[in-house]
């Protein structure tokens, strides 16, 4: 799999950027608008697929692969489960929204979520990650059964 | 209660397709439809009659927000089946693909080697 | 101090795959597990007998989701903690030569706190989400051998899980359609507020279906033998011994005695697919020829017995004998103890002998006793402790569900339960005749008969397998069986326990 | 209303198609329809979250499908369903929806959510305090990552254990020493 034409790939280097940030900005503002950290992460995950699928997994996989995408899978969820350890540290609880408290009477904007952006942040990673874990094997794993 | 049956029905295809077919890809497919039936379902449990998105926007008082804001529980519950739904469908997809890849079909009546 | 039982497996479910990444060492991730699943199971009897409960976030139960600890979930930590630690330790010597340790042990510790998010929490869809949890990393490790069978296997476990999955969630649904709530003890004030609960009836029809997929429950059983045989030992040992008692009978009973306070007929239903579960199971695991396919149509025979006891508690509540109810339910929870113990005793076994024999076909291996004495002397005890034999465990708590049977005047069913004992018997002793005495074969793995680190969680089994006898004397069952039973039975304690009223 | 009951017709009959169709792009097609007829359905029921989320997930799901049956060269999936099983399941399916009938009757109606039916639920609760306490307009979000985010926390967990499951299952190595598929 070498990719598709040039103005598939051209296209897809003027738009795959822009999706990105697509997918980070639906992930970080989950709380204020409709969206979330799941949705930002599909968002990211078919950025990756999008590159894949236009220039070929060897392109892609030298800028993002199986390896990196278990990383950042892993250490996203360990991310999610700190934020948890941290509310049981510093809050009341487990997953107690202790940064929220900090910020009063700030309503509508980014920071008055506390700690929900990074938490879904972490979501987006982790579901961009492992998405993109899943459909980088599918491919390989047909390579593999090619030869 | 018409559109719950409605829901159910779908549920209904679904289980049907499980249950009948023999092919590794309508199960799965038989499963993804009788999850969206239960997601479907979940979402009508928590509508109210020409209810709104449960999302604040700035000026609106709290109590005319609360009058017509439709439930937001079940469309928590919902985001959350989807996801293990999502989970669930990758994982079968991989396993169907090891079986073909051991038989070289998705068709279960060639491949049960396990029987009783 | 509760969330630590799910957020340590957790946090180790996640770190190990990503120390794989760098580095793979077997010898460390077996020792990390260890070391996790020993903490655990230290935390669990430290905090055996404790009741209370702890607010996820800080918020109030009805409005987050709140861990619940009484009689019935503390003595199903030390269950999950005390067979996860033993089977840890046999994977420690059996999982050796594998490759991909890493995602092993991460799967298994996602699944041990995916079953003690079930056994701990007191909402309804924490419960379906944790179940997910367990069962997922579960239809993993059922097929980890990768072979053509073991894939099979895990897909057919995988299609008939995802499917009692959906009842249960569409049984959710339609609770919280008709009573507002997903807090199990609210429920329960809410359900018993209804003018009338016919709608309920739905739920629990669905609840019964779903969580009986889970356990496999008789109609429900066809994936239960090929995934139990098919898995790794020490995963085996997992699934038959605590996955399946937990996702299934535990979960189901708590909805039903704690939430939906006991639905009309649901008591007797799940007495009758008991009794049926405890004897096709047991028929059918007479014509087995593999040791371990056989052990896995005992453990539907077993669960069987477990699911009657429970059903028969329900039953005696209605009619109005509450003394004999509780010692109904003692004797189901006293027999889902003694299950885990030899059960897991016993597949642990049947992967020991596979190591020496190199075979589980019965009519293959055999003379056990001769080649290692060891070996056989704990098969045995595990096999009479199974079909009931006086001195073993299984003795007793099958004592107390006869008795139960017989105070609460339900003859049909002690009946039942006396004539599956037997064919439990016949069974074993087939095994006993072909693999102890029979005459031993050839090809004989000698490393493995001195391998300590096989026979050592063996030995610890076999121990507990003479000792947990003793929960039959009237004090330790106070201590230890009684507030299970009280939990289950008492559902204005559960109320008052979780909501504060 | 009516609008949301002809969505979901709309979906059984593409789910209908989706499963009866003997070819394989045209079955993985139908599939996507019922999602996309859902999410809109969901658009209409005041439900914007999950329309995204629904939509994201179904082009995931085809990816992975058509990755699975096209991209491998199967482009027939015939059921072969047995007669038995077919005459069996649809009396199944007649006392079950008898059934089903028969207690929804009983079910609260279309279109009262339980919130309005019980005093003192849950959601009235997120309703009107999920902006001062969690801090979030959006309440479904504030729902996810606050007041439950446990529960979030397992559904992460769900989809990290079903793909470390399938990356293990998908690898062929299984054993140390033989570096050999096991047959």
């Amino acid at each position: 799999m070498t990719g598709m034409s040039s103005i598939v790939k051209t296209v897809t280097r003027w738009v795959s950027p822009f999706i990105f940030a697509f997918g980070i900005y639906i992930a970080l503002t989950g709380h204020l608008t409709p969206g979330g950290g799941f949705p930002g992460g599909v968002i990211i995950a078919g950025c990756f697929i999008l590159l894949t699928l236009a220039y070929g997994k060897e392109t892609t996989f030298g800028l993002f692969n199986l390896e990196s995408s278990a990383v950042t899978d892993s250490l996203a969820a360990l991310a999610f489960l700190c934020m948890g350890f941290l509310g049981y540290v510093f809050g009341g609880g487990f997953f107690n929204n202790f940064i929220q408290s900090g910020f009063p009477g700030t309503s509508f904007r980014l920071l008055s979520g506390g700690n929900m952006p990074i938490i879904n942040l972490a979501i987006g990673l982790k579901v961009g990650a492992s998405l993109f874990a899943v459909f980088a094997y599918l491919a390989l794993f047909r390579a593999i059964e090619e030869d | 209660m018409l559109t719950y049956l409605l829901a159910f029905i779908l549920f209904a295809v679904g289980l049907y397709s499980v249950i009948n077919k023999r092919n590794l890809i309508k199960i799965i497919m038989g499963v993804i439809i009788m999850e969206h039936a239960v997601n479907a379902f979940l979402i009508l449990v928590g509508y109210r009659m020409s209810g709104e998105a449960p999302i604040v926007e700035e000026g609106v008082s709290i109590s005319e927000f609360l009058s017509t804001a439709v439930d937001p529980l079940p469309q928590a519950l919902v985001i959350t089946s989807i996801v293990i739904s999502l989970g669930v469908v990758a994982l079968m997809v991989g396993l169907a693909i090891r079986l073909y890849q051991h038989y070289g079909t998705f068709d279960i009546t060639e491949i049960r080697k396990l029987r009783g | 101090m509760l969330p630590l039982f799910v957020a340590i497996p957790l946090g180790v479910g996640f770190l190990l795959p990503l120390i794989e990444e760098f580095r793979d060492r077997t010898r460390l991730f077996s020792l990390f597990v260890l070391l996790e699943t020993g903490g655990l199971l230290a935390l669990s009897l430290i905090k055996f007998g404790d009741k209370g409960i702890y607010r996820m976030g800080g918020w109030a139960p009805p409005f987050g989701i709140n861990f619940v600890q009484d009689g019935l979930s503390s003595l199903i930590l030390v269950v999950i903690s005390g067979i996860a630690f033993v089977t840890t330790l046999f994977a420690i010597t059996y999982m050796k030569e594998y490759e991909n340790l890493g995602k092993f042990y991460g799967l298994f510790s996602l699944m041990l706190a995916g079953m003690y998010g079930v056994a701990l929490t007191g909402d309804i869809f924490n419960m379906y989400v944790y179940l997910e949890v367990a069962a997922i990393s579960s239809y993993a490790l059922v097929g980890f051998n990768r072979g053509a069978e073991e894939i099979e296997a895990s897909f057919k476990y995988l299609i008939m899980g995802a499917v009692g999955s959906v009842f249960i969630l569409l049984g959710i649904a339609l609770l919280y359609g008709s009573v507002g709530s997903l807090n199990i003890a609210d429920i329960s004030v809410k359900v018993s507020e209804l003018p009338d609960d016919s709608f309920i009836v739905l739920s629990t029809a669905l609840f019964i279906v779903g969580f009986g997929l889970k356990a496999a429950f008789i109609p429900f059983h066809s994936w239960l033998p090929d995934a139990h045989s098919s898995a790794p030992t020490p995963i085996s040992a997992m699934l038959s011994g605590v996955l399946i008692k937990v996702l299934g009978i535990y979960a189901l009973a708590r909805l039903l005695f704690n939430g939906l306070n006991l639905p009309g007929i649901a008591p007797s239903i799940l007495t009758w697919i008991g009794a049926g579960s405890m004897f096709i199971g047991g028929m059918l695991a007479l014509g087995q020829k593999d040791l371990k396919r056989l052990l896995a149509y005992s453990s539907i025979s077993q669960m069987g017995y477990i699911t009657l006891a429970v059903g028969m508690g329900g039953i005696l509540i209605g009619q109005g004998k509450p003394g004999i109810a509780t010692l109904a339910l003692m004797g189901g929870i006293f027999h889902l103890v003694n299950h885990a113990t030899y059960k897991s005793l016993l597949f642990l076994f049947s992967g020991s002998v596979e190591k020496i024999f190199g075979s589980r076909d019965l009519s293959e291996i055999g003379g056990l006793n001769s080649v290692s004495p060891v070996s056989g002397a704990v098969g045995t005890i595990g096999t009479l402790s199974i079909s009931g034999v006086p001195p073993f465990n299984g003795f007793w708590s099958k004592l107390v569900i006869v008795i139960a049977a017989i105070w609460g005047k339900l003859y049909p069913l002690a009946g039942i339960i006396l004539f599956t004992s037997a064919i439990t018997l016949a069974y074993y002793l087939k095994v006993q005749r072909q693999l102890f005495m029979g005459k031993s074969t050839g090809n004989v793995s000698e490393s493995v008969k001195t391998s300590a680190g096989l026979y050592i969680p063996l030995l610890i089994l076999a121990i507990c397998c003479i000792g947990l006898g003793l929960l039959y004397l009237p004090e330790i069952r106070g201590i230890v069986l009684k507030p299970a039973a009280l939990a289950l039975q008492e559902g204005s304690e559960y109320t008052k326990l979780v909501l504060g009223l | 209303m009516v609008l949301i009951q002809v969505f979901l017709v709309f979906a059984i009959i593409a789910a209908l198609v989706a499963v009866e169709a003997p070819s394989a792009l045209s079955s993985i097609i139908s599939l996507g329809a019922v999602g996309f007829g859902l999410s809109i359905a969901f658009l209409w029921l005041g439900a914007p979250d999950i329309a995204i989320t629904q939509v994201v997930v179904e082009i995931v799901t085809l990816v992975i499908l058509i990755r699975a049956t096209i991209a491998r060269g199967v482009t027939e999936i015939r059921g072969n369903e047995s007669k038995t099983l077919l005459i069996g399941s649809l009396i199944l399916f007649g006392l079950g929806s008898a059934f089903f009938a028969n207690y929804l009757s009983d079910f609260p109606e279309f279109g009262k959510s339980a919130m309005e039916t019980f005093s003192n639920p849950a959601s009235q609760f997120y309703l009107k305090f999920g902006l001062d306490k969690a801090g979030g307009p959006n309440i479904v979000n504030d729902i996810l990552l606050d007041f439950r985010a446990f529960d979030t926390l397992g559904e992460a967990t769900v989809l990290f254990a079903a793909i470390l499951g399938a990356i293990t299952l998908l690898n062929r190595k299984v054993f140390v020493d033989s570096g050999e598929e096991k047959q």
